[in-house]
């Protein structure tokens, strides 16, 4: 079709009033995920007397706090308009190539450096796939997830393997009353939320997201900065594996089973646009405590696990519905 | 002269806006049936955008249409389709991975959902269409395979199988050899015959007087003449066609030509453009005209490195580079405004600021970090400096208009401060007060020294602005006329696809 | 056929040879995998996993995926088993009639959802997979229904018939699949189905109803796992609200993959989809026989599902390669 | 930490509130069962079983389980016990080694936790005491001894087991082994396979495919897992050769029965999980109240089990053999 006439220009707003500064800051997802975990922590504690308990909180954020740390950088994949749903099977595999290479008799160090690498080299693998032979990101992870899975069962079998015990109980240490894995995904959020918010790397994200094409015109490398996502998020991914692997003591093939459900719907819930250039590190992370909330509020109130089942689907749904109104609403 | 009792369809006073700008204004137009009618018209006259209001792509801001009198609302392809209406696009629309003959039948099957679909007598129907056509295209293969020439083939059969009554070809003969074309006009010629109305739109006048009955120019949106196309000598459809008086925008001034800043040689990309050799020196403002679909295009995306060239080279200030991607053109100085805006130009949900600056990474964070203050002063000093109209830095650009949203995109470039600039279509779009700004513009980087390689379809902006025009045609260069020499006429001429030189875009 | 040519066989033909290569490997090294008592193991296998890839090879020649349907394999076989638990008195022969026909709302939901406010299908159905599994357990107070109260009947369906002792299943889902190719070659919403996934933007330039469509297959995919869920029910002879249908979609998504449909939509055909069905067939049946362990399993199927992507890739580039060398011809 | 902050105001707020409206009454002992997963048959039981103890004792009882019965599903129910302040935790591990970390928080709170039908072999210091069906040493003899009986003491015989590392499984397996190596009555009979269906009626049905396609001859299949005995049955029945394969192992009744009326199976054994829940209730209240010491060779009495006996490695067992069910008894059992 020819393009001489192009029915996408804007209409004249420049000279529109600019919207108001409160509606700016209320009208956008994170608001919604913080209103949203205000209201968990009421229900919460509606529901069950023992919720209310901010060592009870902290240390069952301390079982997700490794979704919500791999979470985070998912949260800048999709913002760079991909996706990666492969991220807990990396966790898995990373998880049990580490322990694996410790019960080979590798040191320690070592052991959690060829764990470290997997979980790499899995990222790496993933976005060669996705941008060298141009697939889409959800199908190849979708054929990702199964196979490193599958590996990792391979590898581990039906066993658990231990793993040596200096290396147990990142949970158990605890910084100023606070567990570690929660320092770390509070300093992994600060960290990547001043990489995403404050350089030029993070702009560059957005940039492609919004429009790579353009991007690509504005002499962004598009391809090396998704690599590099990608690279970051196997290797995050893998980290996250070892801190499970500490918490619990033994790695299995199952570590982690289902996490990308999680992971996705925390991105989504912190409002990050499904379809790429929106987003922030501040709503993964207000989301992150959110689900911790709700799935804590639900089973110390002794809910089925079937109410938990549906209350994250029906969440994941309406989280992208709302994101994506908010959006629309908010575009112009 | 006509005899409007009979006419097919009649459309009075359809005028179209886009964005407030007007690109149709009060045309009227009686299509007889059993007529080969062309519509004639620079790129932006508003022809094409006639065509498709008359196929239901669009609605009419105001006017109406009527068909053997009687009025109708085209309101969706599907409603044009009903009332006998095909518009025949320029880059067939398909399905490709389904065969040739259920193209040809798909969205008009009217059977029940469920039912079974006669295959046999469809593929039999397809087969004679072809056979009708005299092109040898087995209708049971899907259409992915098919050369454009082919799924143009199949486009025209597809507009014959639903019966249409007028048939609209938007520049049909573009992708195809001279023997296609031929049998184009053999069967337009028949159609024609059976009494059903056929509009072509064309930029090769010479088939436009091989074919048609009557031609209609359209310029700036306006119907400025239908006539017998036996009155018309060419050269008058070309002063209809451009007949606006010459605006003063003789801002070029006679700034220093300098050095040899940007030289093509031998430029190649299969299919796209052969043998591009050309050259812009320090201060001057080289133009480059042609039709849609010249290759002009693709040889700025080659030249910064979006969609390289397979073969020739590229000399910035003098030193052979080697440019694979914007990052290695913008690193040897060089910038270019796309042509497509929204496709590769803006940011739509991001701020003006961040749209600005999105080019100048290292400015605005010297240390990896953002310098908010760098960022808000660069983009409101270019804010202030091409007078860009706005309500707060922090507007997603999508908010502006479509002429402000080019002067940010052009702020973005003016950034990097480059010594070359390649400024594709930059005033497509756009008011005309906006435009006369923007030439002000063009001409005050070129007197700073800058070499400016500047692709338009409006010829009265080459004019202007330009200190040389070149044309191409078809992926080759075509004319290079010095400013002095340069008229409408030449460059149309030069323009304008001769069969002498086919064979390069089929 | 006569619509198709022979560009879209070759692919089946590469599917066949690669069963028959694995067949013959594997009974050089077993000679009793190359029995008719295998062909039985293997038939029996897959008429589940045929169904839901019927549905889902619609889903995803329209461009989309549905990762609930092992969800709505659940609920629905759930559904009938209650039925069959707390109204043993109601005929037992509409379990059918309910398994299928609420699998067809559950579809629809997702369609609904899909359509009306324009969200993705992966993200969508990822969430009513949890959210019918869910429901399942909530519906059922997480209780097994036993075997005993599945009626005898149904559970003789997959084990005998009077044609052969061929097992009823298995020419339901041979039934199945000769509809879906019927629905897919010879019906107008079926090529529609196709159309939409060719060019989704010239869908509605052609007059097509991309809504009806997309509502269309995702209903179809529901109501063919809802078929799957009773005939779970029958195979299996209990429904369990934790494990009925877990994992489904994964096991059907590799087997559509491998049978050639295109995830990017407007290619694939019910044959493919069938012998992609029988291939995995073929390896579940072969590696137990073979004596490799079970945890092999997902590896293969993840590395199955990748290289039929990047056999779809391929082809896809070849087709463009001939586009791009008869037009400059 | 902004977030923290609101936290703790909120808290301070809302507990108010909470304080204020909620009475606490004198509590009774709560005790809580954490399943492998929800939709286990096989728990209905043992819960069954927990349930009435309670009611008889006067304590709290709470039934929950994950979803799904992967090793660290169990963790946050395990901790929101822990919160909720329970004083007994009944659990049937999913993971040998994972839940150690859990177990030992909620002992030093002064949890008593209990491994329930399944204990974390070799990890048996995090855990007080396990109840255990029966002696699973003598599992694998009297496994043999039934294959045996069905059989003749003579052919080829294989087992289907659950997954390769299911521990209990492959404690039974050996037993199995030593029983048909050393025990000339046995002499005749050849172990010609052990195949593992995961637990996963689709894999356990391949694999005893896969059985009687490799071994034509064989003669009997004991499969130790309720899954797999029922997958293992269902074949036989589909294949009609009850007459000369014969299936047996560890099954439910209730999943068992049909192929006990049609004669696809003629006996297969269990234990009553219902007894397991009794037993862990009585056993936990008794600890509680000082009644009952629990140590090795410690004694105590619970009704209708009679005299019970703390063996080697605290670990408690309901029966001292395994109940044999046939044609004849199916009907008395209503799990």
């Amino acid at each position: 079709m020819s393009n001489v006439e192009n029915p996408a220009l804007a209409p004249s707003r420049e000279v529109a009033a600019p919207r108001p500064a409160w509606r700016i800051f209320l009208i956008r997802p994170e608001t919604m995920t913080l209103a949203l975990l205000i209201l968990g922590v009421f229900a919460g504690s509606q529901l069950s007397e023992f919720f209310l308990d901010i060592n009870y909180i902290l240390k069952s954020f301390t079982l997700y706090a490794e979704f919500a740390i791999v979470a985070l950088v998912l949260t800048m994949v999709i913002i760079a308009g991909e996706i990666d749903l492969s991220a807990a099977s990396n966790m898995a595999l990373s998880a049990c190539v580490f322990a694996y290479a410790q019960q080979t008799g590798a040191p320690l160090p070592i052991s959690i450096a060829i764990g470290l690498s997997a979980g790499l080299f899995m990222g790496l693998f993933n976005a060669f796939i996705i941008i060298g032979l141009k697939l889409p990101s959800i199908i190849v992870t979708i054929g990702t997830l199964t196979l490193y899975r599958g590996l990792a069962q391979i590898i581990a079998g039906d066993k658990s393997i231990r793993v040596p015990e200096s290396f147990i109980g990142i949970n158990n240490v605890f910084i100023g009353g606070i567990p570690a894995p929660v320092i770390i995904f509070i300093i992994l959020s600060i960290v990547l939320g001043l990489v995403l918010g404050t350089t030029i790397f993070g702009r560059q994200i957005y940039l492609i997201g919004t429009n790579e094409v353009a991007a690509r015109h504005a002499g962004v490398r598009s391809k090396s900065i998704k690599i590099i996502l990608f690279a970051t998020l196997g290797l995050t991914s893998a980290f996250a594996g070892l801190l499970t692997a500490s918490r619990l003591g033994s790695v299995r093939y199952d570590l982690g089973l289902g996490g990308e459900l999680q992971m996705v719907l925390m991105a989504m819930l912190g409002g990050t646009y499904i379809f790429g250039g929106r987003g922030t590190i501040l709503g993964t992370f207000l989301a992150a405590w959110l689900l911790v909330i709700v799935t804590t509020g639900m089973i110390v109130a002794n809910w089925l696990p079937a109410y938990q089942l549906c209350v994250l689907g029906v969440l994941l749904i309406i989280s992208i519905i709302a994101t994506n109104f908010i959006y629309s609403r908010t575009e112009r | 002269m006509t005899n409007p009792e009979t006419a097919l369809l009649s459309a009075r006073g359809i005028s179209k806006q886009f964005a407030g700008i007007e690109v149709l204004s009060d045309v009227d137009l009686d299509l007889m049936p059993g007529e080969i009618h062309a519509l004639v018209g620079e790129n932006g006259a508003g022809k094409s955008t006639f065509a498709k209001i008359l196929a239901g792509v669009y609605r009419p801001t105001r006017g109406s249409l009527s068909l053997n009198d009687q009025h109708v609302d085209i309101t969706s392809p599907i409603v044009a389709q009903k009332l006998g209406v095909t518009l025949i696009h320029q880059e067939p629309i398909s399905f490709p991975d389904l065969s040739v003959a259920e193209n040809l039948v798909l969205g008009r099957l009217n059977s029940a959902p469920l039912a079974r679909i006669p295959w046999q007598k469809i593929t039999r129907d397809a087969q004679a269409l072809m056979a009708l056509l005299g092109v040898s295209i087995d209708v049971t293969k899907p259409m992915r395979g098919l050369s454009i020439a082919d799924q143009q083939m199949v486009e025209i059969a597809r507009s014959l199988a639903s019966n249409s009554r007028l048939i609209i070809m938007d520049e049909p003969t573009a992708p195809l050899t001279p023997k296609e074309v031929a049998t184009l006009f053999v069967i337009a010629r028949r159609l024609r015959d059976e009494g059903r109305t056929i509009i072509f739109i064309s930029h090769r006048l010479e088939e436009v007087r091989a074919l048609c009955d009557r031609v209609t120019v359209f310029r700036d949106g306006h119907k400025v003449a239908t006539e017998r196309t036996a009155n018309l000598s060419d050269s008058d459809i070309i002063r209809l066609m451009i007949g606006r008086p010459l605006k003063e925008y003789m801002h070029k001034q006679g700034s220093i030509i300098g050095e040899v800043a940007l030289k093509l040689t031998n430029l190649t990309l299969p299919g796209k453009f052969h043998d591009i050799s050309l050259a812009v020196k320090k201060g001057e403002i080289v133009g480059l005209g042609g039709l849609v679909g010249a290759g002009r295009t693709d040889v700025a995306q080659a030249i910064f490195g979006i969609a390289p060239a397979a073969s020739g080279a590229i000399e910035v200030n003098g030193k052979l580079v080697k440019i694979n991607s914007p990052t290695d053109a913008i690193a040897h100085g060089l910038a270019f405004v796309p042509e497509d805006r929204a496709q590769s130009g803006i940011f739509r949900t991001l701020a003006v600021e961040q749209n600005i600056t999105a080019a100048i990474a290292k400015r605005i964070a010297p240390a990896m970090f953002i310098s908010r203050f760098l960022e808000r002063r660069f983009a409101q000093d270019s804010v202030a400096k091409l007078r860009i109209r706005l309500a707060s830095l922090r507007q997603p650009i999508g908010e502006l208009s479509g002429g402000n949203q080019q002067k940010a995109i052009l702020a973005r470039w003016l950034l990097t401060d480059p010594s070359i600039l390649i400024l594709d279509e930059p005033t497509r779009g756009i008011d005309i007060g906006v435009k006369a700004e923007f030439y002000d513009m063009i001409g005050e980087l070129a007197a700073g020294g800058r070499a400016i390689l500047l692709i338009s379809s409006e010829l009265p902006e080459l004019l202007a602005l330009c200190d040389r025009v070149l044309v191409m045609s078809e992926g080759r260069l075509t004319a290079d006329i010095p400013r002095r020499e340069a008229t409408q006429e030449l460059i149309m001429q030069a323009a304008v696809p001769r069969s002498t030189h086919q064979g390069v875009a089929a | 056929m006569k619509s198709l040519g022979t560009t879209f066989l070759r692919r089946e033909a590469g599917i066949v040879v690669m069963i028959v290569l694995f067949c013959l490997v594997v009974g050089a090294v077993k000679p009793q995998f190359l029995t008719l008592n295998s062909l039985r193991i293997i038939f029996l296998l897959v008429p589940l996993i045929m169904i839901g890839a019927m549905g889902q090879m619609l889903v995803i020649v329209a461009r989309h995926v549905d990762l609930s349907i092992g969800s709505i394999l659940g609920l629905t076989a759930m559904a009938s088993g209650m039925m069959f638990r707390f109204h043993p008195e109601i005929w037992w022969q509409l379990g059918f009639a309910l398994s299928i026909g609420s699998g067809a709302l559950l579809g629809l939901f997702n369609g609904l959802l899909i359509t009306l406010f324009r969200l993705p299908a992966i993200i969508v159905t990822l969430g009513t997979l949890n959210l019918y599994r869910g429901i399942t357990f909530i519906m059922s107070d997480a209780k097994q229904i036993d075997r005993q109260y599945v009626p005898t009947a149904l559970k003789e369906m997959s084990q005998d018939s009077p044609i052969f002792g061929i097992p009823w299943i298995i020419f339901m889902s041979f039934g199945i699949a000769t509809l879906t190719y019927w629905f897919s070659m010879h019906t107008r919403i079926g090529r529609e189905v196709f159309a939409l996934g060719s060019n989704p933007t010239a869908a509605p330039l052609r007059g097509i109803n991309v809504s009806k469509v997309t509502l269309t297959v995702f209903t179809i995919s529901g109501a063919l796992s809802g078929l799957a869920g009773i005939m779970y029910a029958s195979r299996w002879g209990f429904v369990n609200p934790s494990n009925t249908g877990n994992g489904f979609e994964f096991q059907v998504i590799a087997a559509v993959v491998i049978g050639g449909v295109s995830i990017n939509g407007g290619l694939g055909t019910a044959l493919g989809t069938v012998l992609g069905v029988l291939l995995l067939g073929c390896v579940a049946a072969a590696l137990p026989l073979l004596g490799i362990p079970g945890t092999t399993q997902n590896a293969i199927y993840g590395a199955v599902i990748l290289v039929a992507l990047l056999i779809d890739r391929l082809v896809r580039k070849q087709g463009q390669r001939q586009n791009v060398a008869r037009a400059a011809a | 930490m902004l977030k923290r902050n609101l936290l703790k105001s909120l808290i301070g707020v809302v507990s108010v509130v909470a304080l204020t409206t909620v009475a606490f009454a004198a509590d009774p002992v709560k005790i809580v069962y954490i399943g492998k997963n929800t939709g286990n048959p096989y728990f209905d039981s043992i819960t069954g079983g927990f349930k009435d103890a309670c009611k008889s004792l006067g304590c709290d009882f709470e039934f929950v389980a994950p979803a799904t019965a992967e090793a660290t599903s169990q963790i946050p129910f395990i901790e929101a016990q822990v919160q909720r302040g329970v004083k007994v935790i009944g659990i049937a591990p999913n993971s040998p080694d994972a839940l150690n970390q859990v177990f030992d928080a909620a002992r030093a709170k002064g949890i008593l936790v209990l491994t329930v039908n399944g204990d974390i072999t070799k990890n048996e210091s995090h855990r007080d005491a396990t109840i255990l069906p029966t002696n699973f040493d003598i599992v694998g003899h009297d496994q043999v001894e039934m294959v045996g009986s069905l059989i003749g003491y003579e052919g080829e015989i294989a087992i289907l087991s659950a997954t390769t590392e299911a521990p209990d499984q492959n404690k039974w397996i050996v037993g199995m082994k030593e029983t048909l190596a050393k025990d000339p009555k046995y002499a005749k009979m050849k172990l010609v396979a052990t195949v593992y269906g995961d637990d996963q009626p689709e894999k356990s049905t391949t694999e005893m495919e896969a059985l009687l396609s490799n071994f034509p001859n064989l003669k009997g299949v004991i499969a130790p897992t309720t899954v797999g005995i029922a997958a293992a049955a269902q074949v036989v029945q589909g294949r009609k050769i009850a007459d000369k394969v014969h299936v047996t192992g560890l099954g439910l009744p209730s999943e068992m029965r049909p192929f006990i009326k049609d004669g696809t199976v003629k006996a297969f054994q269990l234990w009553s999980p219902y007894n397991e829940g009794w037993l862990a209730v009585h056993f936990a209240k008794g600890v509680l109240d000082g009644k009952v010491k629990n140590e090795v060779g410690g004694k105590f009495d619970v009704p209708n089990l009679g005299t019970i006996t703390i063996n080697p490695g605290n670990s408690i067992n309901t029966q001292s053999a395994l109940t044999t069910f046939d044609a004849k008894n199916i009907d008395e059992y209503k799990f």
